[in-house]
């Protein structure tokens, strides 16, 4: 699986996992405020070796905490507010409900309680959605809650370069809580990553694939998909989808959405948490409030029905919102 | 012990015992518009503990946090403020009753979530172990977070990592005649007696009679002697009696407010808390002792009493002439 | 604050807190394996005290648990699974944050994992939303999570009608776990309530109020508010509007909502949850999936917005998804 | 001991360490898609345990689960069809290798959330003692689950309600020599002793050497008995030394499979596993003892072994030839 970014001057071609890695090795390397609780950032994953020489490296700023999200999250924030920058690395997504109360009801609140005059900037790392085989307690996706819990930064990137420029940004720039959100599906995604301390602001929008025809909003490796599909698309059918990334859910870049749905009047909203009350179904509500009157088809949802996901592969496809599923929902829309 | 220090601690559980009072009159003019907690009958633990602490040391407390905010030396005015929800509060009014915190006196975040403060608590801690620096972190919290599952992750976790923290816990259903004992008298805890909990994690326990503000005071000043030296979490059992206003969820004034002449026959405290008055109030003790001491004579008590009450008068006029916090205040902080 | 409800034959008036404890009453004196984990359903509101002839008729079918969320709701899944019927009361909705993992990852999955084979029917009750002074831990609206967790059923009475025949359905006919929310300040509305054992199984949504000229969606609270609204627009603007609450978000009866906005062609959705992937949202994307031909005009979602709730009644009225933004956000759609 | 039951022992012991080989193999092959973990080494304790347990007794494991579902009477073909995610698996593949799980052998839900299990184990017990039924309830989880918080709540709560539940702690990191002690050997736990934790709580421990099939089935069968008269939970921590196999999260056969000739003489056993063999091996151990104790001769070992051999055999044929489950298996479960 390959996706084009538009490369600035000089670029390298990285997997997301090296991406992933070589972020963390420079954030930890220019800011002694940085301590990492957990590493694993590349969980299980194939190309989980990559992080390796990085912990190594880096062994004196990172702890290992006992089983005990709800403890280590908190300890992060409490960290944070003492002045370092912690990133907690959670692994499986699933494992952050443990630490729902930390993340949500404390994390998240505490800029708003004090006027700003506190802050929590500390990084919630996690691997999410269906990874395969992971059966239904390990295949999950809270990013919509996350996005529905007001304070709290959400992050989900979708290449190599945005997955470095985002995480650089969280760890090093930004002033609040992040959760940051990898699929553990891209880890072996290539794409070129920009040398030197490339660094993306959140709130910025990418317009991955132009097009003219249909609209695509995709986060993290719903990208992917839409490439593909916008690729089979433009060949099969002769239409030109333009893929929009939000890579932040918060803050949203809702200019360059919108700008895209006025120019299509066609979109299809993609993401892989569940349908309802999901990812997708938040930016639907969004450009169906936003952008009525530049609408010319329903606004298409692509994402996991809801049904806990199984076990079984055979079980598990009928469930992933893959290209398959997304090129329909844009055959749906003419 | 020294009578300057003696005074003071009269002066401060004095002016806690009066800021609890005046809440319960906010509460009865509406001014306080639902439930809250009070530190009725619990003042000599905050101020004995906190009168240990260096100023920039850090606190964490609780739903029940007014008495530890004033003991830290929070302004009177300001905690008022906050609790009825007016802009002059610690948090300009966004916290409330149950948020009261004072970042500029090492109280960054309080939590109101049952063991919600005990994890940040241990990662303020963990912040100033890693960067070898000398403010120890006490964290006030209550006998039914025992019962919460972060308790024991944040021991393990704090115990693990030797962190400088003290784990003081105030369990305040206790009987008057089980006070000096160690026995855990509650129908929610199956210990025995609590803190062999701790214990258990090799944590190292004290138990303190809690309405006795200079054995508290001694014990965490010792305690947080070995803390800074890096000998790692101690956990403080401080034992108290239920003051009778505060069964139920809305605190009341059983006996009226407190007449400072009861420190002269505590037998002349009004039928409700005339039991109370004599075998488990920390101020009335207090007073009574430093009386019996010589430490003070009756006049020198009835002004102090007045000076106090003076300066809460002020503090609650204050808080009343305190304008509505705005819609601006949200702004800025997501 | 009264609803009208077009009512059956016999009924009576009932307050929303009085519905709810005659609920609990049957269900409790008609099937003996219902058991209540913890039974404060009417919260600490003025209605509180209505529980207090059931509790103390059918305490043998009580259990206090411990402060101990998370196991207290595995209890209940498991007490489930082995033939009970357990109601779990956790009080104010933000404290099943830490009942994440049994709600979300243990009861929600367990139907789906077995192929229908084992079933855990656990009602889980909890008190939410901007109740007055709850300040920013208190007030949570969590609906949108458990709507976006597949395996759970998700109830949001508006009416003291609906509140016993929902309760009753839950407790007494369900097959799968049902997280019931009630808002904190629903426990005054009055209404007719039917007599006998009136029920109202889950997914069939209820016209409110007819209207041919706009509809507004309204869960829960919202339904009260947009009665109002809608009373007002009459009065005001000629505008009729009808009202349509689903009463169940999951199962979620389309159908009626579909021909509700079919006829209209104008939508405001509207619940007391935050606005990102909130409730709110996923209705607006359902819609706007499913009737964009019926619709004239943007579909407007009046929600929280996002920012943490604050305790000042001045910046609180601000978040409140009242009247006032009902009427303006109809007004809007001409 | 009687032989019958001795020869049962070794039977159960090998079946499940032939089930585990084959396991290995099916990730070889990816029938096995992802990580999973192995019993070898712990076989004895789940052996032992279950054969004290009456058929209708509650069993509740953990993502370690296979050996337990075994012992507890499971079909090595269903066991391994779940594995693999097939549609003849115990729970039609919807579960996979995490979640094995056999409602008709009283092991209805497995949890693969560290901690997960336990309070619905809980809920379990406490639906039995309610009813006064005589059913117990085993609880089988790893050592780090002591690092989360639900152990302690659980613990709380079975202790203060005396629930008829055994929570049967399997300490797999222990060194050969430490085997019959109780220290804790892990760098998570601070307790100085795993059992000394719950016996702060006031709850009864025992340590068993949990290589020990005959120790542990004598331990809990008096356990049980003390359960079922009410005497409330027990704490049982079974010490095992890990397999070098098991390290990692994708195990390896380093010695090749178990060749029974190594009962003979274990050091002949290959270098990888020739010091766990002679020292920790269990199912070695127990055949050596037994031909020790002339209770076998060497040909009736083999003959056994043949026989499992060939059952497990046959078994992962059935797994093999059990078709994909079809999306209809998702329906209806909601
Ligand atoms: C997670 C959570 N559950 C429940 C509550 C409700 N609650 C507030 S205070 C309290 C009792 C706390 O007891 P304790 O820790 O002994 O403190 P005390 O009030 O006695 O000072 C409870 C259950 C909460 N705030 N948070
Ligand atoms: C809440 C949660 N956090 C983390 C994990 C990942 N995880 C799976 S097994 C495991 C180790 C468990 O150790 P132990 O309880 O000793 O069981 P063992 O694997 O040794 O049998 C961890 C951390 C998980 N499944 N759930
Ligand atoms: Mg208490
Ligand atoms: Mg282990």
């Amino acid at each position: 699986m390959s996706v084009e970014v538009r490369a600035p001057a000089a670029t390298r071609t990285l997997k997301f996992a090296e991406a992933l890695a070589e972020a963390v090795d420079e954030i930890c390397a220019e800011d002694p405020r940085v301590v990492l609780i957990g590493a694993r950032f590349t969980g299980h994953t194939p190309s989980a070796h990559v992080m390796e020489p990085v912990t190594r490296k880096h062994a004196s700023r990172i702890v290992w905490p006992p089983i005990s999200e709800l403890a280590y999250c908190g300890v992060a924030v409490g960290a944070a507010l003492a002045g370092l920058r912690p990133i907690v690395e959670m692994s499986t997504a699933t494992f952050s409900y443990e630490a729902v109360p930390q993340i949500v009801n404390e994390a998240a609140v505490i800029a708003a309680m004090s006027g700003g005059r506190v802050r929590a900037p500390v990084v919630f790392h996690m691997l999410y959605g269906i990874r395969g085989g992971g059966g239904p307690q390990h295949s999950g996706s809270p990013q919509a809650w996350w996005w529905n819990s007001p304070g709290l930064q959400v992050a989900m990137p979708s290449s190599p370069a945005d997955v470095k420029g985002l995480l650089r940004w969280a760890a090093l720039r930004s002033e609040g809580p992040t959760v940051f959100m990898d699929h553990q599906r891209l880890m072996e995604l290539e794409g070129p990553v920009p040398t030197g301390r490339h660094e993306i602001p959140f709130g910025q929008a990418d317009v991955k694939r132009s097009g003219g025809d249909v609209t695509i909003v995709a986060t993290s490796i719903q990208v992917s998909r839409a490439l593909e599909a916008a690729n089979r698309l433009a060949r099969e059918d002769g239409i030109e989808v333009e893929v929009v990334d939000p890579r932040t859910l918060e803050p949203l870049d809702r200019a360059t959405i919108f700008a895209s749905v006025r120019k299509t009047g066609r979109v299809v909203v993609t993401d892989e948490s569940h349908e309802n009350a999901g990812v997708a179904s938040g930016l639907a509500a969004i450009i169906a409030e936003e952008c009525f009157d530049a609408l010319r088809a329903p606004i298409r949802r692509v994402a996991i029905p809801p049904t806990p996901v199984p076990y079984a592969e055979s079980l598990e496809r009928a469930l992933i919102p893959d290209t398959e599923r997304l090129v329909a929902a844009v055959r749906a829309l003419r | 012990m020294h009578r300057d220090l003696q005074l003071r601690f009269l002066r401060t559980m004095l002016r806690i015992r009066r800021v609890e009072e005046r809440c319960i009159a906010f509460a009865e003019t509406g001014e306080i518009r639902a439930h809250y907690h009070l530190y009725i009958g619990q003042e000599a633990a905050g101020t004995g503990a906190s009168a240990a602490l260096a100023p920039d040391d850090y606190v964490f407390t609780t739903h029940r946090n007014h008495g530890h905010v004033i003991a830290k030396g929070g302004d009177p005015g300001k905690v008022l403020a906050e609790i009825i929800g007016r802009s002059g509060g610690y948090l300009g009014g966004r916290g409330g009753t149950f948020h009261v915190a004072a970042p500029e006196l090492g109280i960054p975040h309080t939590s109101a979530i049952v063991g919600g403060s005990l994890p940040i608590a241990a990662g303020v801690a963990f912040a100033v172990r890693r960067r070898k620096g000398q403010r120890a972190t006490l964290a006030f919290f209550g006998d039914g977070t025992m019962e919460e599952g972060v308790f024991y992750e944040t021991l393990n976790l704090a115990q693990l990592w030797r962190l400088p923290l003290v784990f003081f816990m105030e369990n305040n259903s206790v009987s008057a005649a089980e006070r000096a004992g160690r026995g855990s008298p509650t129908s929610e805890h199956a210990a025995k007696a609590l803190s062999d909990v701790p214990r258990a994690f090799g944590v190292e326990t004290a138990t303190v009679d809690g309405t006795d503000v200079e054995a508290v005071f001694a014990l965490v000043r010792r305690l947080l002697e070995r803390v800074r030296s890096g000998e790692g979490p101690f956990f403080v059992e401080s034992r108290t009696t239920r003051w009778p206003g505060n069964y139920g969820a809305f605190p009341k004034l059983v006996g009226g407010t407190t007449d400072i002449a009861w420190a002269l026959d505590a037998a002349s405290a009004p039928d409700g808390v005339r039991a109370w008055t004599m075998e488990s109030d920390p101020v009335i003790a207090y007073a009574a002792k430093l009386l019996w001491h010589g430490a003070i004579d009756a006049a020198a008590l009835r002004a102090i009493d007045a000076e106090v009450r003076g300066e809460v008068d002020r503090a609650a006029r204050f808080a009343l002439e305190s304008p509505l916090p705005q819609a601006e205040a949200l702004a800025g902080v997501g």
